[in-house]
């Protein structure tokens, strides 16, 4: 118990210095940057320290968890002693929150145990539900058949760092909310990016000079824009772009995690611009960050629901004030007080607090539920916007203007992950009409994005639709109750994401281009990169032996899938996600593997480009490797324990969430576990993915591979679609036609009007002000100076008159002062008398 | 009128204060030596202090009259005392006049005149 | 009726005289080193007046600061500016007219002004018993320690009360709002004491030999 | 006297007459005082140089020398130098011994044996004893020589420097006292010699020596005898002078020696009244308190003969100081030295307003008692701290007082 106690305290310590520590890079290299080293190389190995040091204290924690913690959450190793749990729980001073006591239909609970790193006080209004017994272990049986197993409390830090803002209506904290997710992804993140930093050395080396020719920038004249590197730059903003993730996952409020938010924001800005010389890479960095705007808008308002109703933003209970996951896990209905009072606020005399009757009785009216759906969709907004999902996609295909890293960080370890990660930790706040929205928004991106990769020929392209058609994959999954399957895929597709975009920048960096129709061949030049990348595709194919083993993607997918069809059958009239899903798995294999093979394999298509291209150096392709290696065996259990990715992250499944649809009273999420457990829809959803990658791979082969098929003719043959597809669905030339244009227009309008109207005005004001100012001009050189020259002009002369007095002899001057005595007292002793005599 | 056989009063005293005080201002406006000068402003003082002491005193003055009382001896003493700072300055502004000019004479210290 | 000599008036007289004849010999003589004589001489006199007018502690002053410190500082002036012994500067004539004539005419105001108040011209009567010739047969001496003229003056201890801001004279004064007006006389005291500090190191450093200069 | 004497004279004659007698009294004082100290001073040095001093004229102890000498000294010429400022020459004697005798005005001799019973005595002589000064300087300037004017510099110099120190020790006695009254000051030492103010505390123990130092310096004595330096300026100030001019200025130097001592003896050392306490236990008789002050004066002569044997013991044995060893002595000792035994002083006089071993004397700030009055219906505008009873033999002072003070006419 003890250690418990100080692991309580040491986790936050450690993540928070493994959080802190590229900030401490970033100003140390904003500080000093240009003068650390040969045109700032040694920026390079502070920012490489600071995350590689942020790794360590990571997977410290991590192991430091696991050996407190162990891994528990899979459902087949549910043989815990709850006693024991329960009796250490209690020594610990925790606190029991009794779940889900207002659905009987619940399929599944977990009771959670929060433990916070400082005493805990009364926890506020729900002050009775705390200190309870256990009760609602023994109460909540699963009516679906599934066996009903005794999990242990979820092991939750949450606390506070420093208070902001406190006050009884708002509570922000710099805090955090630590569970085995937070240490998770910490150690993803920190893996990936010190991959990247490492990577970044080598692939950025050219920034290494004084004088940088960007041959991808020319000027008026026609020449090569020149200038100077930029390397310390590029690993300032890495710094901080990891700081700022981490931050967000560590996070354990939503303000806070808007403030990360947008800090990633601005880190993609300055990233994607990293060659702002560029017009398209400054163009590309100004959509994003525009593009992400409007998702935060959503995001605003998700917040300000939350904050109106709730009056806090903490995810978990922080100084005893309960945080959002209590107030809404607890609530029955999952609905909390906070929003049903403000839904009803019509019905509520000014300052009676209603009591739980009324409470019960709005609730059933299902008060408040649309501000708990408005606060859900608003946070899901933001997701999508970072995410990248279906209306705010189109930034991310352009955000492939900045330098390959960049690429490979953004869409692997930390930016769109951050919008998955934040519907993951916010998962119980989403209602079921929420999550059917989300699954159907992943459903369509995954779905489009996957359509216009394989019409795409420029590399990197095609790795970020794919990134995009993953990321609706997650989204998917979360929608559809997939919670362990759409994080599982989070943690796996990083890492073969983060392989693929290095790899594809080695390419890059060998060939000098993107176009993979100018490639080929390439797999006898750099056989590493060659080979790291097709362990990549087979990765994000979700290749792998069924029932046996198989690549990290290959658990994950399964696990989406299953749970798609899981949700299908509960829901029939949802059953086209999983057509999606399924038809999704075949086309991520064919364009996958239409960009290896037109890349590596066949012949080199241009000469000139395969006699340059050589293999990349060390410092690159060791990075290839170690992700290669996690990208084929990050999701498998290490034998003889359950310790497993997937375990893990169950592990931090959320206490509770919603399952059934209130104003869709059809809708129900199932329960995760049954996809899992379920032999029916396991056996069917991997025998399904393994067909549709396998399909999808085949084509890939005769296409691209053996060439059996020409890819030419079917263009020819669909010029239409093929238009449609190279295109992008049109999407960027509606948004241009919808918003671009009428702004525009609206601009010049009210430039015209400024120029003729307002310019005019001021123009004719400034003309009278001149010539009043030649009036006063006048007055003040004749009136008022004539005037203080004339005082001038009288004080000289009296003092000019006045200098012969001063004679300088002393005798004199008594003698002037005996006469004015004498004379004043004859003066003043004849007006004396001379009054006297009148009175 | 017998000097000697009648009571003397604040007159008599404001009488010896005036010739002195006239003294003093006739000594400073013949004398050509600075430290002349300063022995007028002396007497000057000299004469004034006579006033106040007469004025303030218990013993020139009928009983019951008003008087200035203890005040006029403390304005006196804070007279003196000044006086002395001043003499002590005045020296030291003679004795510099004296280092520039190989003279006390005021009459050559007319160098600021108009 | 037999007027006796009041020997108060006497010594009045005589230190009046005194003081008057030698302060017209001030302004008389040339010799510098003789004035400073004569002024001794004068104020000393002086300081016998105020003895005379009751004002012991200040007498005592007078002679401490002025005859004992200010003059000898004077002639240490003189002896120290005089370039040949016996120098003495002649005024001009008209000069001395004209400052006989405004000091003459000063003194005629002066004295009017003195002279114009009825209640100074004269001063507390004296005990008749004491100085008439029956007054002998009683007890004269009796008389003449009520009279304030020939008691031991008593006004150090209440100077320096009232230099300590104590108005000891005026205790029997009860009415508060004339008392407030008689705070005494701490604060010019004090300003006075630093003033004289002020003045020895600003005299010091004026006064002080310049051998930079002169090399 | 003066009443006695206008039973049978003139009212004014009467008067006249009596102060020309007490005046003669002073007069025949100092001067013979003076003539008992040259011979004195002949003996004392005679005998610290280990000889014998005069011994013919006037029997064995050369009793009449001095004497001789000044039937000598009448006799000669009153020369006036060519150079001299006749009237500042002649003159300057006069005042120098004009201000050394008007110091004996305010020298109490015995309990109300005094010229002019003082409230600011001790002030009054301070303040003629620098006038003395004055004499010396108009001597120096006048005689026209060199020897002179350098004489005069010095003394005046130096007597002004030493007067800083000197007031500073002569404010100690006075502030415990509380009064400038030397009369008062000297009844309260009365009783056993531990009511001296010398043994009132370590401090005025000390600054006796300095106030003693510095006394012998402004009157003019070795080893501060600058202004008569015979080895470098022949005499100093007075060397011009001759005959019985020069008497002046020799009267007036051992006139102020014994003020000086006499001032010492009131301030210190309990003035006319003796270590034992005799004369407080007889009774209250006319004849007796006569006896009684004369006994007072003849212990306050003796006191003050002490300290001029002293000061003369001195001279003889120490060398003469330079003039910048002079200058040194009182600005780097003796001012600083007076300063701080004056804070002491002070310090140990609020500590024991009492005194330590019930010995008596004033307190400071006792002496604005007489000006408290009984406090009526309005508030007093000031509150005096202290009250009779809490003055332990304050009593006794007043009982002592009472007996003491009597008219001297």
């Amino acid at each position: 118990m003890e250690q418990v106690d100080q692991l309580a305290s040491l986790v936050p310590l450690l993540l928070g210095g493994a959080w802190l520590l590229p900030l401490a890079s970033f100003t140390l290299i904003f500080l000093f940057g240009p003068k650390m080293g040969r045109h700032g190389r040694l920026a390079a190995y502070v920012a490489t320290g600071a995350i590689l040091g942020s790794f360590v204290l990571s997977i410290t924690s991590f192991t430091m968890w696991l050996a407190q913690h162990g891994v528990t959450g899979a459902p087949t190793h549910a043989s815990h002693d709850a006693e024991s749990q329960q009796a250490a729980a209690e020594k610990s001073r925790a606190f029991l929150l009794e779940p889900s006591t207002f659905d009987p239909a619940a399929n599944h609970f977990t009771s959670v145990a929060y433990r916070t790193d400082d005493h805990h006080e009364e926890a506020g209004d729900d002050a009775d539900h705390l200190q309870n017994d256990h009760h609602g272990h023994g109460t909540g049986t699963s009516d679906h058949g599934h066996a009903a197993h005794q999990a242990p409390e979820k092991v939750v830090y949450t606390g506070s760092w420093y208070p902001l803002y406190r006050s009884k209506t708002l509570l922000i904290d710099i805090g955090y909310y630590i569970d085995i997710l937070t240490v998770s992804i910490f150690c993803m993140v920190t893996l990936i990016a010190s991959c990247i930093h490492f990577y970044s050395i080598g692939y950025m080396h050219e920034e290494l000079t004084d004088e940088l020719v960007d041959n991808e920038c020319k000027l008026p004249d026609g020449t090569s824009l020149r200038r100077r590197g930029r390397f310390h730059r590029f690993f300032q903003y890495l710094s901080l772009f990891c700081f700022s993730m981490l931050g967000l996952v560590i996070a354990g409020n939503v303000a806070m995690v808007f403030v990360f938010w947008e800090l990633v924001g601005i880190c993609s800005y300055l990233l994607i611009g990293f060659y702002r010389e560029r017009h398209s890479a400054s163009t590309a960095a100004n959509k994003a960050f525009i593009v992400n705007r409007v998702g935060d808008f959503g995001m605003i308002i998700g917040l300000m629901a939350l904050w109106g109703s709730l009056g806090t933003f903490a995810f978990g209970d922080v100084d005893g004030r309960p945080g959002v996951f209590t107030l809404v896990t607890q609530a029955p209905g999952g609905i909390p007080n906070g929003m049903v009072r403000l839904a009803a606020y019509d019905q509520i005399e000014a300052g009676v607090q209603p009591t739980d009757e009324q409470l019960a009785i709005w609730r059933e009216q299902h008060l408040g539920y649309g501000l708990l759906i408005v606060a859900g969709l608003g946070i899901f907004c933001g997701c999508v916007g970072k995410s990248a999902q279906f209306p705010l996609h189109v930034w991310l295909p352009d955000a492939m203007e900045g330098p390959t890293p960049v690429s490979a960080l953004i869409h692997a370890a930390t930016m769109v992950a951050a919008g998955v990660y934040l519907v993951g930790r916010f998962y119980p706040v989403f209602s079921p009409e929420v999550l059917l929205v989300i699954a159907y928004i992943g459903a369509i991106t995954l779905f489009l994005a996957a359509t216009i990769a394989i019409a795409a020929t420029d590399i990197k392209r095609v790795l970020a639709y794919s990134t995009v058609s993953q990321l609706g994959y997650m989204m998917l999954a979360l929608g559809v109750g997939g919670w362990l399957a759409g994080l599982f895929h989070l943690v796996t597709h990083a890492f073969f994401k983060a392989l693929l975009f290095l790899c594809s920048g080695s390419v890059i960096h060998a060939c000098h281009t993107n176009e993979m129709p100018l490639m080929g061949g390439l797999r006898k030049k750099m056989p590493w990169t060659a080979y790291t990348m097709l362990v990549g595709c087979l990765a994000i194919s979700g290749a792998g032996i069924p029932f046996v083993i198989g690549f990290s993607g290959y658990y994950s997918k399964d696990a989406i899938i299953a749970q798609v069809l899981s949700f299908s059958r509960a829901n029939p009239a949802h059953a086209p996600l999983y057509w999606v899903a399924a038809g999704g798995a075949a086309i991520t294999a064919f364009y996958m593997f239409r960009l290896w093979f037109m890349t590596f394999a066949g012949k080199p298509r241009d000469t000139h480009i395969y006699e340059h291209a050589h293999e990349s150096p060390k410092v690159m392709y060791v990075p290839l490797v170690i992700l290669a290696i996690f990208a084929t065996g990050v999701a498998w259990r290490v034998p003889g324990t359950n310790l497993s990715l997937a375990n893990l992250i169950e592990d931090g499944r959320p206490v509770t969430s919603m399952t059934d649809g209130v104003f869709w009273s059809s809708l129900r999420i199932p329960n995760e576990h049954l996809s899992h457990s379920d032999v029916g829809i396991h056996t069917t959803a991997t025998l399904v993915a393994f067909g549709t990658a396998l399909s999808g791979f085949l084509l890939a082969l005769l296409f691209y591979g053996t060439r059996t098929l020409n890819a030419e003719e079917v263009q020819q043959q669909f010029p239409r679609i093929h238009r449609f597809l190279i295109n992008r669905w049109y999407i960027d030339d509606l948004y241009w036609a919808i918003f671009v244009r009428p702004t525009h227009f609206i601009a010049q309008r009210v430039a015209a009007f400024d120029r003729q109207r307002i310019d005019w005005f001021i123009d004719s004001t400034a003309r009278w002000v001149r010539g009043l100012s030649r009036l006063d001009d006048l007055i003040d050189r004749y009136v008022v100076d004539g005037f203080v020259n004339l005082l001038a002009t009288w004080t000289y002369g009296i003092g000019l008159s006045l200098r012969r007095v001063q004679t300088g002899r002393l005798r004199q001057y008594v003698m002037f002062i005996a006469v004015g005595t004498v004379a004043l007292f004859v003066l003043a002793s004849f007006l004396w008398s001379y009054a006297m005599a009148g009175s | 009128m017998n000097l000697l056989t009648q009571p003397v009063g604040v007159s008599h005293y404001l009488v010896v204060g005036a010739v002195l005080f006239v003294c003093g201002v006739v000594c400073m406006a013949t004398k050509r030596n600075a430290l002349g000068v300063l022995m007028g402003i002396e007497l000057v003082l000299n004469g004034a202090n006579l006033n106040f002491i007469a004025f303030g005193s218990h013993v020139l003055n009928r009983a019951g009259a008003r008087t200035l009382g203890l005040d006029g001896q403390l304005i006196a003493l804070f007279v003196i005392v000044l006086a002395a700072a001043e003499a002590a300055i005045a020296l030291a502004i003679t004795l510099n006049y004296y280092n520039n000019q190989a003279t006390v004479d005021v009459d050559h210290a007319d160098e600021l005149r108009g | 009726m037999h007027s006796p000599i009041i020997w108060h008036s006497f010594f009045f007289l005589l230190f009046s005289i005194l003081a008057c004849a030698f302060a017209v010999a001030v302004v008389v003589t040339t010799n510098i080193v003789r004035m400073a004589f004569f002024l001794v001489v004068s104020l000393g006199s002086t300081a016998g007046l105020f003895f005379l007018a009751g004002a012991d502690m200040v007498g005592a002053m007078q002679l401490m600061i002025y005859v004992g410190g200010t003059l000898v500082l004077l002639i240490f002036g003189v002896m120290l500016t005089a370039q040949q012994p016996f120098v003495s500067m002649h005024t001009p004539s008209g000069e001395w007219i004209l400052a006989a004539i405004v000091g003459g005419s000063l003194l005629a105001v002066l004295l009017q002004v003195a002279w114009s108040v009825d209640a100074w011209t004269q001063g507390p009567p004296l005990p008749e018993a004491a100085y008439t010739r029956e007054g002998t047969q009683g007890n004269a001496s009796e008389a003449l320690a009520h009279d304030p003229r020939f008691a031991p003056s008593q006004t150090a201890t209440q100077l320096g009360f009232g230099l300590l801001g104590e108005r000891v004279d005026q205790l029997s004064v009860k009415d508060p709002e004339s008392r407030a007006g008689m705070s005494g006389y701490l604060l010019p005291f004090e300003i006075v004491s630093v003033h004289l500090l002020v003045v020895l190191v600003g005299a010091a450093y004026l006064a002080r030999a310049r051998y930079r200069a002169s090399e | 006297m003066a009443e006695y004497l206008q039973t049978f004279l003139p009212y004014w004659a009467a008067y006249l007459l009596a102060a020309l007698v007490h005046a003669a009294l002073l007069i025949a004082l100092s001067l013979g005082s003076g003539i008992a100290f040259v011979w004195a001073e002949r003996k004392v040095a005679g005998r610290i140089q280990d000889r014998l001093g005069p011994t013919r004229v006037g029997g064995k102890f050369g009793w009449l020398q001095t004497i001789a000498d000044g039937i000598k000294l009448l006799t000669k010429e009153d020369l006036c130098p060519k150079d001299a400022d006749p009237l500042l020459f002649r003159v300057a004697a006069y005042v120098s011994f004009g201000a050394s005798y008007s110091a004996f005005i305010a020298l109490p001799f015995a309990n109300g044996w005094v010229a002019q019973r003082m409230n600011v005595a001790v002030f009054f002589i301070l303040a003629v004893m620098g006038i003395e000064v004055f004499g010396v300087i108009l001597a120096g300037y006048g005689s026209g020589s060199k020897w002179s004017l350098f004489g005069a510099m010095r003394e005046a110099a130096q007597v002004v420097s030493y007067e800083v120190p000197l007031g500073m020790c002569v404010i100690v006695p006075v502030m415990i006292a509380g009064t400038m009254d030397l009369t008062t000051i000297a009844n309260m030492q009365g009783g056993w010699f531990w009511n001296w103010f010398l043994f009132h505390d370590i401090f005025t123990f000390l600054i006796f020596w300095v106030y003693f130092t510095c006394a012998t310096a402004s009157v003019n004595r070795a080893p501060f005898d600058l202004a008569e330096a015979e080895s470098e300026l022949v005499a100093g100030f007075h060397t011009e002078y001759s005959g019985f001019r020069w008497l002046f200025f020799f009267v007036a130097e051992y006139g102020s020696m014994f003020v000086v001592s006499g001032l010492a003896a009131l301030l210190f050392f309990g003035g006319w009244n003796g270590p034992i306490p005799v004369t407080a236990f007889w009774p209250d008789h006319p004849a007796l308190n006569y006896l009684a002050n004369f006994l007072g004066m003849a212990n306050f002569v003796f006191k003050a003969i002490l300290g001029v044997l002293f000061m003369m013991w001195v001279r003889w044995t120490l060398p003469r100081l330079r003039i910048d060893q002079v200058i040194t002595t009182c600005l780097k000792y003796c001012t600083p030295l007076a300063a701080v035994f004056f804070l002491g002083a002070t310090l140990w006089t609020f500590a024991f307003p009492g005194g330590v071993t019930g010995m008596r004397g004033k307190p400071l700030g006792a002496a604005r008692e007489q000006y408290e009055q009984p406090i009526e219906s309005e508030t007093p505008a000031v509150q005096f701290d202290s009250s009779p009873s809490d003055q332990p033999g304050e009593d006794r002072v007043a009982a002592t007082s009472s007996v003491r003070l009597r008219p001297a006419r």
